[in-house]
């Protein structure tokens, strides 16, 4: 390839990968110090993979704690880029997080991955050229979970959503979603954020008599949720129960119990092939954990950024980006992936993925049946729909 | 407080300040100026010696921590609600911003307008109670503004906040686009900031202020409406405390859910409580300890910085709680074998009366 | 109709949690004079160790009734006397300010230890499943807290009002110095009362488990609604810690069964119409002038 | 209510001189929690007069007097200050009234010396205190006065020392001096000599006859020394009632007035 | 009984008592008279241990007292009525007087004892402490002592404050209390009360004592002591 041909143009001499994430917070299981040392597994990879043909004479990792605070977030991210040299930031989740995160990289223009975070505004009105979003959204869950389980079978919804920007938007995908695969929503109920008590919204929605409730609460909202769901009773009445963010993490702390029969989408599953089962393990190794998708996301991105400094033989974020618009990939991360262009989403394959019975586990963090997979053309958000929501990168 | 015992005729209600004698100090106006000096030159230097959006950081925290010591150590009221001013003025600075592309000084002051209304009501219902019972109340007030931006998406943004908040100045673009220009643009209304409470402190309402602390019935008795001082150097806090949220929201660029929640309210108390209660001056110290540690923190690596900070907070409250400020006050005192009697600096440790 | 049952039960259910902690809350704050901002944490710990238990050594819901408590008390005990004591003759606000550094720590240390996700939870499966009366199913677990916060707050009430211990704990409150002088050795009684109050947060904690996510944070928010009810009802009232804990029980299920958006909003304003009104509280005395 | 039966008498003929009323209460209630501490009172105090409000421990004295100054609300009644109805005012509007009090229990500004103490109660009726954009040094206006009155009171050698470190009847006369800085038209004396030694009772008696010209002084003493050396009026308050109003010679000889209140001293 | 020897006690840097010395015999009723100022109400206080920072000797009965913790002293039969008389406002009256532990019950009032001597309590035994007027709780606090059987009553101003009928009641009170062999230290303003009571005057002066006078003593050269001492 033409990197092959030694030496190539970098900024300092090096390049300098930030991993900006929540270290100490909610998210701390999902991604956190997990994630870099997925990228530095990523970084060992590439230096493995062209050995002496490596373009980039040293890659330094480095990473910070943003506790979920959008304004330590945009200190940091400011801090890596001007005086760290970070040619790139990856992961980033929480919204206001990744938004402020965006917003420095297109000031700074240098590169930045977001994979942590769900919003859809960073491919719609607040979309920037030097920013790409990687491995979900709120588009992206709901078309997933909200049509596939419609065409389940399951027609009649009830949504239960935090009223907050990210429910909101949630409910809104999720409806669209169910009414264009058929289904119909009977009841938006909006909750309060945080919120610990659920009982009464349960009352509410099971009042109606649906197939399924929707449930777009995360994190400790959604433990909540799920065990008062079960102490209801609701399953025994034949209402089940649709989430609409769960990552493999909140399985692995709750057992899968009370997850009994509960649908969501999966960005990527380590267990669901050899391919995956094969890093998962590697990944194993180093953590001593199974990865959850944001991990092998960051693995991915990383690989994909130096893929693409290689080749071009530059740091240079514009050589970078030109490079990677409209580049179609295939990792053990992203399948049948491609760098879209038009709104930098990043769009690959996702799944519908069920929770197993507990004899079902066969060993720890063996909790997900895919029930299907979901073709990265219908899974995310389409292009004019971007570019309706304001995203502007066609200059 | 009053509530617990409520048995004499005197229900004082003493803040954890105390001894801070308003004193009217001849000969000593020489180590203020030397003082004053050095602080200036310390503002001067900050961006040099510190990443600058730190150093912005660092002075934004120091105003907000002042206003909360003059409310707290003078008139002896803990607010633990102080973010609703500081967020609440974030988001309208950033709103005025964003909408109108003001320069950045004007938004900021529009938005410590904002808060110092914010504060009217909450004022009026908070100094009815003093002690812990403020503490909580205000608590609980700021809690209900947060839940209030969560839920108003359309203004507040909610989750995602109000991002890319211009800084206008006059075209000036270093000052627009570097944050070490940034500072010096913003630090001007930092020290206005710090006047103003100085003022405040050393005026007549600052008197009455401290007499209201230390025995509202009484100072009833002399004629003064003491909910309505009280009301006032609330007002005036929440306005500094809402410049202060304003310079910050200006400088990072954003407004978040962060700014209106509970833990930015206990981390400028635990600011001010480092500092030194009743020493007006103390927040600036602890602002720089507290914003540079966390600030470490957050690059080290080290999961769990409640850990560090709560830890900080007992050993302080435990050892030393004059603060830094106090104490070093208190040292210098000693060695030079002056009687501590009458200082103008530090907090009591003062018995609690029931 | 059915309905109203239905969330005034779940209201209720909910109460029970605030009540037991207010109650806590209240006599710290009764005996000791100090308001513990760490309430909330010690709630938390009393479901993470009732998790941590049954996850380690098994011990089942009934018998995390009775030592997580035990175990909360000794936690307590060892706070009242390497921390609060040394500030119970200044200002009240330092032990406000000293607790509230507690709880940072601690949440952050429960954190650090055993991650962010929360931890599982089972309970004897005679709590599982509902009580169905006609059309109304009842959540047998939640009738179970109702009944069981009931009775612990009763007991309470009795053992402060009605036996010479609490009036030597009243009493030691109010002036320490004179009723060490009447003869009666008050450092002996205030570690204990300490660690009561500690222990009742506990309990509410293994109550709130079965229910509730177990995470590090799940006494962030339920401290500052816990302020709320003791405001609302009185600080160091402990008839109105408990009838203030229902009422906002009530209030946060009504509010989210009718106007959902504004249910915790709800709570704040209840405490601002009380204290428009009646400053001091439901039940909190009436201040002499 | 027999309370006012043998009230009318002496006022109506203080009355038809022509003398005015400066503090009037009617028909004055307080209940606490069901308890009548105080029971549909009338006052009447003319102006210029010394008046002494005596009676057992527990008659009401105290809470009539926070009645009378606002620190606690009446159930039922009205107060009037020089024909002005004040019920249901705050205290420091009542203080602007021209009503200034002292309390039973010293009250005082721990931190703050005595002179500024006095600094602070004479800017107090001067308004101004809510100046937070002028500099503190506006307060030495009111040096002068203030050291006058600090010295009338015998504290000129304590000026500057911080009230909480000063010995109790220290404190008292200090609290003397922080009324009278209000110049008051009206003053109400919560047991002023309480804790005093005979030679401060005396100066206190001086004081107070020198501070009441030209002023309305009501007071509350168990002292009868004090009574009889000040009180122009007596009025004798038992379980929230009136029971006998009158000079201090028709009070001390009213039979019930001993069974209730003086006992043997009344022949000592 | 009570034997105290040079004591001092310091304020920080002030010192309040310059070497007290005094004796109180079993059965005796004692005053300690003095200027506002003096240091009374600081002796009573180090006496019963509430102030701690005194140097000197205290023996009560022959033992040395002087380090011992105050609820242990009030178990040997010291009783407190402490200056500002210490009412608990979250107990009622009933509660207040039943409070202290009852040291050596057969010198110990009973209840309805008390009650009848002091009416006012019984009715409104039920009230919190503090809503009682200041007179009221004066004979609390006087009450409340009685209870224990205390069998050396250290009293800090009974009187203040009291209306004259009830002054009278406590003089009674104490008298009584004299007659049943309790012996009593009293602190008092007024020297009339003061010399009705007491067999023995001690005269504080700036914390020292300054006479020991009889009861006859006492009165003949009460002009010249109300002079001197400005009392
Ligand atoms: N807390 C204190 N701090 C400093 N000095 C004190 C304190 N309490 C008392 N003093 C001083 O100690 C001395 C003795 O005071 P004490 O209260 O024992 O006098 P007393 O004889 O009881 O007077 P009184 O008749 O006014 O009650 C006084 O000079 C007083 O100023
Ligand atoms: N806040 C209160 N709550 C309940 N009862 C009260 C309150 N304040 C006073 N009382 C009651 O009202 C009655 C009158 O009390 P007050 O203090 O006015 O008496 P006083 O005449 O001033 O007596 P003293 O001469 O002893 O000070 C007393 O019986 C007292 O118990
Ligand atoms: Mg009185
Ligand atoms: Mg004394």
């Amino acid at each position: 390839g033409p990197g092959g041909d030694g030496e190539g143009e970098f900024t300092d001499g090096k390049v300098v990968i930030g991993v900006l994430n929540d270290q100490s917070g909610v998210y701390k299981d999902l991604s956190g110090p997990n994630s870099v040392i997925a990228v530095e597994m990523a970084v060992a990879d590439y230096e493995e993979e062209y050995g002496d043909d490596a373009v980039i004479p040293e890659i330094e990792v480095i990473d910070a704690d943003h506790q979920n605070k959008p304004d330590v977030a945009n200190t940091k991210a400011q801090e890596m880029y001007e005086r760290q040299g970070a040619d790139i930031i990856l992961d980033v989740p929480t919204s206001s997080a990744a938004l402020a995160v965006a917003d420095q990289a297109n000031s700074h223009k240098k590169l930045h991955f977001n994979i942590g975070a769900a919003t859809t505004e960073l491919t719609g009105a607040q979309c920037n050229p030097y920013t790409f979003h990687y491995a979900y959204d709120t588009y992206q869950l709901a078309n997933g979970t909200g049509k596939t389980v419609t065409e389940n079978g399951d027609t009649n919804w009830q949504i239960i959503y935090p009223d907050y920007a990210f429910g909101q938007d949630m409910d809104k995908s999720f409806t669209a979603a169910i009414e264009a695969a058929g289904g119909t929503v009977g009841g938006h109920i909006a909750t309060p954020f945080p919120n610990d008590n659920f009982a009464t919204f349960l009352t509410k929605a099971a009042a109606e008599k649906p197939d399924v409730i929707g449930t777009m609460q995360a994190g400790g909202d959604l433990i909540n949720l799920v065990k008062q769901y079960g102490q209801a009773g609701l399953a025994d009445q034949g209402i089940s129960l649709a989430v609409g963010l769960m990552f493999i993490t909140d399985i692995h702390s709750l057992g899968v119990e009370p997850f009994k029969g509960v649908t969501f989408t999966d960005a990527w599953y380590w267990d669901m092939d050899d391919e995956s089962r094969a890093w998962a393990d590697e990944f194993m190794e180093e953590t001593g954990g199974r990865p959850s998708f944001a991990h092998a996301a960051n693995y991915s991105a990383a690989k994909q950024y130096l893929e693409a400094v290689q080749q071009e033989g530059s740091d240079d974020a514009d050589t970078v980006v030109g490079h990677l618009e409209g580049k179609e990939v295939d990792d053990v991360f992203l399948r049948d992936g491609k760098f879209r262009a038009e709104d930098h989403r990043v769009i690959h394959d996702v799944y519908l993925a069920k929770v197993k019975d507990a004899a079902d586990v066969t060993e720890e963090w063996d909790y997900e049946e895919i029930v299907s997979t979901i073709p990265a053309a219908e899974a995310f958000r389409p292009v004019e729909d971007s570019i309706a929501a304001g995203c502007n990168l066609g200059d | 407080m009053s509530t617990h015992t409520a048995h004499s005729d005197a229900t004082t209600a003493p803040g954890p300040s105390g001894v801070e004698r308003v004193t009217h100090a001849t000969g000593r106006s020489w180590r203020h100026l030397a003082l004053l000096a050095a602080g200036l030159v310390l503002a001067l230097a900050l961006p040099r010696i510190i990443y600058p959006p730190v150093a912005m950081d660092i002075a934004a925290w120091a105003l907000f921590a002042v206003a909360l010591d003059l409310l707290l150590g003078f008139g002896g009221l803990l607010s633990f609600g102080h973010a609703a001013f500081w967020g609440g003025s974030a988001y309208v600075t950033g709103l005025v911003a964003i909408n109108y592309g003001l320069p950045f000084p004007l938004a900021v002051l529009v938005g410590a307008v904002a808060a110092m209304l914010l504060a009217l009501p909450i004022g009026y219902l908070s100094v009815r109670s003093t002690g812990i019972y403020f503490a909580m109340v205000t608590l609980a007030f700021a809690q209900m503004i947060y839940f209030i931006a969560n839920q108003w998406n359309d203004v507040t943004g909610g989750e995602n906040g109000l991002q890319s908040v211009p800084t206008n100045f006059f075209g000036i673009e270093a000052v627009e686009t570097d944050s070490f220009w940034f500072y010096y643009a913003a630090l001007p209304m930092i020290i206005l900031g710090m006047w103003i409470a100085w003022r405040v402190v050393h005026s007549p309402f600052g008197r009455v202020l401290v007499a209201t602390r230390d025995n509202a019935p009484r100072a009833r008795a002399l004629g003064y409406n003491v909910e309505g001082y009280r009301i006032t150097v609330f007002v005036i806090s929440a306005g500094l405390a809402g410049l202060a949220g304003g310079l910050f929201a200006i400088s990072h660029g954003f407004v978040s859910l962060q700014e209106v929640i509970w833990n930015t309210s206990g981390k400028v108390v635990l600011i001010t409580v480092l500092g030194g209660i009743g020493t007006l001056w103390g927040g600036i110290l602890g602002a720089i300890v507290i914003v540079v540690l966390e600030d470490q923190l957050a690059s080290s690596g080290f999961e769990g910085i409640g850990i560090i900070t709560g830890t900080v907070f007992v050993v302080v409250v435990l050892l030393f709680r004059r603060g830094i400020w106090g104490t070093v006050a208190d040292f210098l005192a000693r060695r030079k074998g002056r009687e501590v009697e009458g200082d103008d600096v530090g907090i009591a440790d003062e018995e609690h009366q029931p | 109709m059915n309905s109203v049952l239905q969330y005034t039960i779940q209201g209720l259910a909910t109460g029970s949690f605030y009540a037991i902690a207010a109650l806590g809350l209240a006599i710290i704050f009764g005996v000791l004079g100090v308001v513990n901002f760490a309430h909330g944490a010690c709630y938390m710990l009393g479901a993470v160790v009732a998790a941590v238990l049954l996850d380690v050594i098994g011990l089942n819901f009934w018998a995390a009734l009775i030592v997580v408590p035990i175990l909360l008390f000794i936690f307590g005990v060892i706070l009242e006397r390497g921390l609060v004591r040394w500030l119970l003759q200044l200002d009240p606000l330092y032990n406000f300010l000293l607790t509230f550094g507690l709880s940072l720590f601690l949440v952050d240390l429960i954190k650090r230890q055993y991650g962010v996700s929360g931890l599982p939870y089972t309970i004897p499966d005679v709590l599982t499943g509902q009580i169905i009366m006609g059309s109304l199913r009842l959540p047998t677990y939640h009738v179970f807290v109702f009944v069981a916060s009931l009775l612990v707050c009763l007991a309470v009430w009795m053992l402060m009002t009605r036996t010479r211990l609490g009036m030597i704990v009243r009493a030691a409150t109010e002036r320490s110095e004179l009723t060490r002088a009447l003869g009666i050795d008050v450092g002996r009684w205030v570690t204990p009362v300490f660690g009561f109050g500690i222990a009742l947060a506990g309990l509410a904690g293994v109550l709130a488990a079965p229910m509730r996510a177990i995470t590090a944070d799940m006494g962030s928010s339920f401290i500052i609604i816990l302020f709320a009810v003791v405001v609302i009802g009185g600080l160091g009232s402990i008839v109105g810690a408990v009838v203030a804990g229902f009422l906002v029980g009530l209030v946060e299920a009504f509010g989210q069964a009718y106007a959902p958006t504004f249910s915790q909003v709800a709570i704040f304003v209840l405490m601002a119409l009380v204290i428009l009104f009646k400053p001091n509280g439901l039940f909190g005395r009436e201040e002499s002038a | 209510m027999n309370a006012a039966e043998h009230h009318d008498a002496p006022q109506q003929g203080e009355r038809s001189t022509g003398q005015t009323v400066a503090l009037s209460a009617k028909g004055l209630s307080k209940d606490f929690r069901g308890f009548r501490a105080v029971n549909n009172v009338d006052l009447d105090v003319v102006e210029g007069q010394i008046h002494a409000l005596v009676g057992p421990n527990g008659a009401g004295k105290t809470t009539l007097f926070n009645l009378l100054t606002g620190y606690i609300k009446p159930t039922s009644g009205t107060i009037t200050v020089h024909g002005k109805d004040i019920t249901g005012r705050e205290p420091e509007q009542i203080a602007h009234e021209g009503v200034a009090r002292s309390f039973q229990i010293t009250s005082l500004f721990d931190n703050l010396t005595p002179r500024e103490h006095v600094e602070l109660g004479l800017q107090g009726m001067a308004g101004g205190g809510m100046r937070f954009w002028r500099s503190d040094k506006q307060l030495r206006q009111y040096r002068e006065r203030a050291d006058q009155l600090v010295d009338e009171v015998g504290l000129s050698a304590l000026a500057d020392r911080p009230a909480g470190e000063l010995a109790y009847g220290q404190k008292r006369a200090l609290e003397m001096a922080l009324v009278i800085s209000l110049d008051p038209t009206v003053l109400l004396l919560d047991e002023p000599t309480a804790g005093m030694g005979r030679e401060d009772v005396d100066r206190t008696i001086e004081l107070v006859q020198q501070i009441a010209k030209g002023r309305t002084v009501v007071f509350v003493d168990h002292n009868m020394h004090v009574v009889g050396s000040l009180a122009h009026h007596v009025t004798v308050l038992m379980a929230g009632e009136v029971l006998a109003r009158g000079t201090y010679e028709t009070v001390r000889a009213d039979q019930r007035v001993i069974n209730a209140y003086l006992g043997e001293e009344s022949n000592a | 009984m009570l034997e105290i020897t040079g004591l001092q006690a310091f304020y920080g840097e002030a010192q309040a008592l310059h070497g007290v010395d005094l004796r109180v015999d079993e059965g005796e009723v004692v005053t300690l008279v003095g200027r506002n100022g003096a240091g009374k109400t600081t002796l009573l206080r180090s006496i019963m241990g509430l102030h701690r920072d005194v140097r000197g000797s205290i023996t009560l009965n022959g033992a040395e007292i002087t380090t011992l913790a105050s609820h242990k002293r009030a178990r040997q039969g010291l009783g407190w009525v402490q200056d500002d008389r210490g009412i608990y406002a979250s107990l009622t009256v009933e509660e207040n007087l039943t409070l202290p532990t009852v040291t050596h019950p057969d010198s110990a009032w009973s209840l309805s004892e008390v009650y009848e001597a002091f009416p006012v309590l019984a009715d409104r035994r039920r009230a919190p402490g503090t809503t009682l007027s200041g007179g009221e709780q004066q004979m609390l606090a006087v009450a409340r002592v009685l209870l224990t059987g205390a069998r050396l009553l250290l009293m800090d101003e009974p009187s203040e404050g009291l209306a004259p009928v009830i002054v009278q009641q406590i003089r009674d009170i104490l008298l009584r209390v004299k007659e049943q062999g309790t012996t009593v230290l009293l602190v008092e303003q007024n020297v009339k009360f003061a010399s009705t009571v007491a067999d023995r005057h001690y005269v504080l002066a700036e914390g020292a004592v300054a006479a020991n006078l009889d009861n006859s003593e006492f009165t003949q050269r009460q002009d010249e002591l109300l002079t001197y001492l400005g009392m």
